[in-house]
């Protein structure tokens, strides 16, 4: 146990794993599975591992997320860590390959790979296509896949684990404005589930869901509102696919009030699923939902920072629902 | 059948009669011309070594998978053309069956799975299938969409799969396969093994940019991958010279370093020999190949448009076909030189079977064959609740069309 | 005016359009721009515009859909027609370079284009790989495109037009099962607007929304529950992105029960943006939503057909609602 | 200024002086070798043929061109390491300079919009962006996020365009930009224009699968693209070799049959030349050509890590990078040979210009490029609400954040 990282804290699980599995391969383009951390050894796949089995390829995403499922059906567990400029470039591998194999062969065919796909859309003055915080939803509507986005160090890790182990093809989705984030997280293996929501906070007023880098954020508003005398209920998704419906419907059950809160764009946001499964399961829910305005994001920090969803904007909305 | 080694074939040329299997093969390679069929036969003269380790028994074996695929299609054709409760449909391989079949003569097609070498094909994949060893009354099911097809019905043909046999599966989608193939290459290096992955794909494949991912890559991390791209001249209705600016689609191969060969694809010996050498250079540590084989495929693109009960291939213009399609008289000129023929002459000018016996193989194979489809058609169809099934690895996703 | 096809009417106007302007091009992979039609003259673009200006090329759809965007930074309007096979391989493309040239050059490029993207899903038997109906979610989400996706014959070819004459790049979807509808289209252009959803007919008991191949479904469905004496309004989107709220407000704020149908995967499927849209603004609407399930379409017709939602499901569902 | 042409530059051989323009050229190009800077001035000697249309006053406009994106940098360098108001940043091209310098003198870079060539740039834009003309303040503004930027703050660096002078723009991503740039050949083709297409790609570009598609669809379709690929050794810390089989990524290209060249990137003239041949054939309809600029960067992959304010270059390793890194030996030994001293020695030795005159044009251009960050960085921040302006043509999208 230490206070750890985020890249830190998700190479530990990285390496447990490959240490478990010497089949186990890691590719990377131009992100060395390199980490450390203060009293902790340094982390470097590379070399631990060598460079047959951890691999820096050209840039070339397509290939990079075409081998890890190349590598499943030869029955090794494979990751890949792509960043955010390729973040679409696997897209159509995962969408008409990866998440059909299984089903398409009756079962017969296991995939179990992870997609680290890298999201930003957190650096102001990264514009257009530098700044993209959108993937969750493209990935998010591809069946056969796992799709989540951690929001801690401690579920970064738990989640790597799990998804490492899981026979199902993962999009774990990194936003990597959470780099900075630090936090006690536990030396050895374990897992948080893929499809399980947590509840952040426990509340009766009105329900708040977002995830990855909606998350601090959300979290800072809560407190506010907290402060104002609010009993806020805030979920994190974590799996977008399968999504946990019990616990988003469970709470808005409670609450009949519900904020939804994302970077990615307003249309079709993962928040507009939320919205959906609440309402067709709990009547009477009056909602709102804060994102990314259908525009892309750009360079400008002063058009970014007013456009992008913060915490007076989630504190705004929750006030006029509540 | 035990073959008669004092009996050498026919010869053209004045040579000596060896009874060493290599010199005897080598003897046999050469008289090709002998039983060449209208055309030169390149395919028997130039081998480029003697298949030294051809056994008897592995010549017979290729003969009758070749004809395993033939009757298959022959039999589902006339299912299509003349029974109008068959669903099945394909796009089939007659005319290109040496390729699948001398490829799939070299690798290991049956053990434990982390030996098997892993088959990649494209969406003309019963051939393929047929040659790693599928069960053919279960694919025969699934391509009619049964619960106890090979793949449950899920797939039919474009995605049939069997990894038992280390057959990956077919992919309805040109461009990823062989990427993805390399990644098992990949894997195989990363672990140590021996094995090697295979993918076959048709000249349309050149032109997708996937091309140029997965040679570059095998090039460059030295990959067991074997790349065998079926030349058969057409992606759907258009000539691959359209698409591609080198005769031989190998020469796009050889840029990158790779080892690249073209191959006579209707002679299932000459295909063999080539892979071979691709697999032995890949089990070694070599890296990749590619081998670019010649051929033509007898039907249309897609199922029987064109074709008669009862008859071989497809004649006329394909009707899917609106502003381009290939001549008819180029189909009859390459059924001239039928893998079928080919592979048969080779036994008997070898002196490994009888023709009398050459054409009783034939009969068990469409026994068997007809006994496929039998017992494939009369399988159960699918239940529909069963489409929930087999998303994940576990439990089953929920029904939505309900409301 | 003749009763035409869907096809027939597509490629009159892609005729006109390209008699208009001399540098339009068209580029097409197997999909030959020809068609014909009882009483009217064949239309074959390719022999009328010769083969500098109507392509087919290799099977190479990222190539396509890229030369097109080449085509209109170049000031040539362009469009291509991209097999159902290949709906997926140019999303990057379309997503992080097209979306956002317009707004990241601070208004300074244009980018003319149409992609006709082909959806399938209407074929018992073609599964997997083969049957995706899935693409209106991953396209809608893409800020800088107008995502459109006509349902009849009449529609497709005005909104050809609009989407040819348009300065925003069109992801215009054709769901292929179409093909066979045909009703009179006049001979002459006209514009059906990119951005605005259709009643097809008025209702004051439930609102019905579909789109594109749900069309067919929910109009039959809606006359079965007419004759039960049900009062149905059914939305025709037309536009995914931007989507016409006002139509769906408008409505849903009569009825207060809103049923979306749609072939595409239930999470994240263009009917979870509708409901979302529709509970931001209008409360205490009750809502139900009809969709494929989030599972790949296998390939046996007993398996497909049960799990694509038909006129059956909707009017159960819709029944389940009033 | 006059050149005196009865002057000629010192000869290392015997041979007469000429007086005519290309004869002077030719002269001028063998005696290269006098001027070289510490290696075989490759450069200056081996000029496939003379420079025979550069008028005296083109020569100075690309010694003006190199001077302007050299102080561009070093002036937004120093902007980076000792300004903290200033936000802008960079991809320096320092060290590249005669690469786009030489290819975008052959081009139409002002006129009507359909007359324009079009150059489409990569994540390191400034230097294409000088050389294809545009303003610079503007883009000095743009790089600063303002509202009167090249393009109103939306883009910064790694996505600045402007159409009026045929920058098409940079693309940011690695891949796309090449292909999208053969689609503006296609246009110019299809529209029976002259116009010519040019994209400038890294070596990192080759391995991308869009690499492929390009250069085919270029060869298939006898496009009028000019395939310019900035070989600088290093795509961000990795080598090329690392990715790439070829030891020259235009064998690559020639493998398509496309004409495929190497050629010094530190020369400007010899860039010129053969960027001059590429693009008088691909007006001509000729097609595609592939010029491969071997080269290098003076600064690391991204921003000024290693750079100090007032020097040229960055030294040490590259803090950003982990486990890859270039050596600075290399870095040094680059800048031995550094296209500023390269151009200038041509100017001065071909008797264009004095040193003192060269020195007082590079006194200008560093007058002029003070001038426009005095101007960019004064320009007004960008509107918040704005944000919401030209997504399409049209209006504005609503705002979505307030929930
Ligand atoms: C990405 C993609 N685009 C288009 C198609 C449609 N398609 C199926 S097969 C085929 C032709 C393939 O030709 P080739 O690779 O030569 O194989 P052959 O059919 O000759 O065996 C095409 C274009 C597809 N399956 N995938
Ligand atoms: C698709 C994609 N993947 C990754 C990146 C991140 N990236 C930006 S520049 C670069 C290196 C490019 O190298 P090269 O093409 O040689 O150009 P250079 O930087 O040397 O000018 C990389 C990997 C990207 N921009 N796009
Ligand atoms: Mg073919
Ligand atoms: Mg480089």
């Amino acid at each position: 146990m230490a206070i750890k990282s985020w890249m830190y804290s998700v190479l530990e699980a990285v390496q447990h794993e490959m240490r478990e599995d010497p089949a186990m391969t890691w590719i990377f383009e131009l992100t060395p599975p390199v980490a450390s951390n203060p009293g902790k050894p340094v982390i470097n796949l590379e070399t631990e591992f060598g460079r047959k089995r951890v691999v820096n390829t050209g840039i070339d995403e397509s290939w990079m997320a075409s081998a890890v499922i190349g590598a499943g059906l030869a029955g090794s567990k494979s990751a890949t860590y792509i960043p955010y400029q390729g973040a679409c470039m696997p897209f159509q591998v995962i969408q008409n390959v990866a998440g059909k194999l299984r089903h398409k062969t009756g079962g017969r065919a296991a995939v179990p790979v992870v997609w680290i796909i890298e999201m930003t859309g957190q650096t102001p003055g990264f514009g257009g296509q530098h700044s993209c915080y959108e993937e969750d939803s493209y990935y998010m509507h591809i069946p056969g896949v796992r799709t989540v986005v951690p929001s801690t160090p401690y579920d970064a890790k738990g989640m790597m684990h799990a998804a490492l182990r899981s026979p199902d093809p993962v999009v774990y989705l990194y936003p990597a404005g959470l780099r900075t984030l630090t936090e006690e997280v536990p030396d050895e293996a374990y897992e948080v589930p893929l499809d399980k929501a947590a509840v952040r906070m426990e509340g009766s007023d009105l329900t708040i869901v977002s995830s990855g880098a909606g998350m601090p954020g959300v979290l800072e508003a809560a407190e506010r509102l907290t402060g104002e005398g609010a009993s806020v209920e805030v979920i994190d998704l974590r799996a977008l696919n399968q999504m946990d419906t019990e616990t988003i419907v469970n709470s808005v059950a409670k609450t009949k009030r519900l904020l939804t809160v994302d970077q990615s764009y307003y249309t079709l946001c993962p928040g507009a699923e939320v919205i959906a499964r609440a309402v067709e399961n709990v009547d009477g829910v009056r909602v709102k939902r804060v994102a990314f305005p259908d525009a892309p994001p750009p360079a400008s920090p002063e058009m970014f920072l007013w456009m992008r969803p913060g915490p007076d904007n989630i504190v705004e909305a929750a006030r006029a629902l509540l | 059948m035990a073959r008669d080694t004092t009996h050498p074939p026919q010869q053209t040329e004045d040579r000596p009669a060896s009874t060493s299997r290599r010199g005897f093969l080598q003897l046999a390679a050469a008289t090709g011309a002998a039983i060449s069929v209208g055309r030169s036969a390149k395919a028997l003269t130039d081998l480029p070594y003697p298949a030294g380790d051809l056994t008897d028994e592995k010549l017979v074996d290729m003969y009758r998978t070749i004809l395993r695929i033939r009757w298959h299609e022959r039999t589902q054709a006339d299912e299509m053309l003349s029974n109008p409760d068959y669903r099945g449909y394909n796009h089939f391989y007659a005319g290109q069956e040496a390729v699948a079949t001398g490829v799939c003569a070299n690798l290991r097609n049956s053990g434990p799975r982390n030996q098997l070498d892993l088959v990649y094909s494209s969406h003309r994949p019963s051939g393929h299938a047929i040659a790693k060893g599928v069960d053919i009354p279960k694919m025969v099911a699934e391509m009619d969409f049964r619960a106890t097809g090979m793949n449950g019905g899920y797939g039919a043909e474009m995605h049939i799969a069997d990894p038992d046999v280390g057959f990956a599966g077919a992919d309805g989608m040109i461009g990823p396969a062989p990427v993805i193939a390399s990644g098992s290459a990949f894997a195989f290096r990363a672990r140590g093994s021996d094995q090697v992955a295979v993918v076959f794909a048709g000249d349309g494949n050149y032109a997708a940019p996937h091309f140029h991912s997965t040679l570059n890559n095998a090039k460059i991390l030295d990959l067991p991958l074997i790349y065998v791209c079926e030349n058969n001249l057409y992606h759907q209705y258009a000539h691959y010279s359209l698409s591609c600016p080198h005769e031989d689609i190998a020469t796009a191969a050889a840029a990158y370093g790779i080892p690249a060969v073209t191959v006579d694809g209707q002679n299932v010996v000459e295909v063999y020999n080539v892979a071979k050498e691709a697999v032995d250079r890949a089990r070694a540590g070599g890296g990749p190949t590619f081998i670019e084989a010649k051929t033509y495929r007898y039907y249309n693109h897609w199922g029987a448009p064109g074709a008669t009960a009862g008859e071989l291939g497809a004649f006329g213009y394909d009707p899917l076909a609106i502003t381009h399609f290939r001549p008819e008289k180029e189909v009859r000129a390459w059924m001239q030189r039928d893998p079928v023929d080919i592979a048969r002459r080779i036994l008997v000018e070898w002196g490994i079977v009888d023709a009398a016996r050459a054409a009783e193989i034939e009969e068990e194979v469409k026994a068997e064959i007809a006994a496929a489809f039998e017992w494939g058609l009369s399988q159960p169809f699918c239940t529909p609740e069963d489409g929930l099934k087999h998303v994940f690895a576990e439990g089953t996703v929920p029904a939505r069309q309900f409301g």
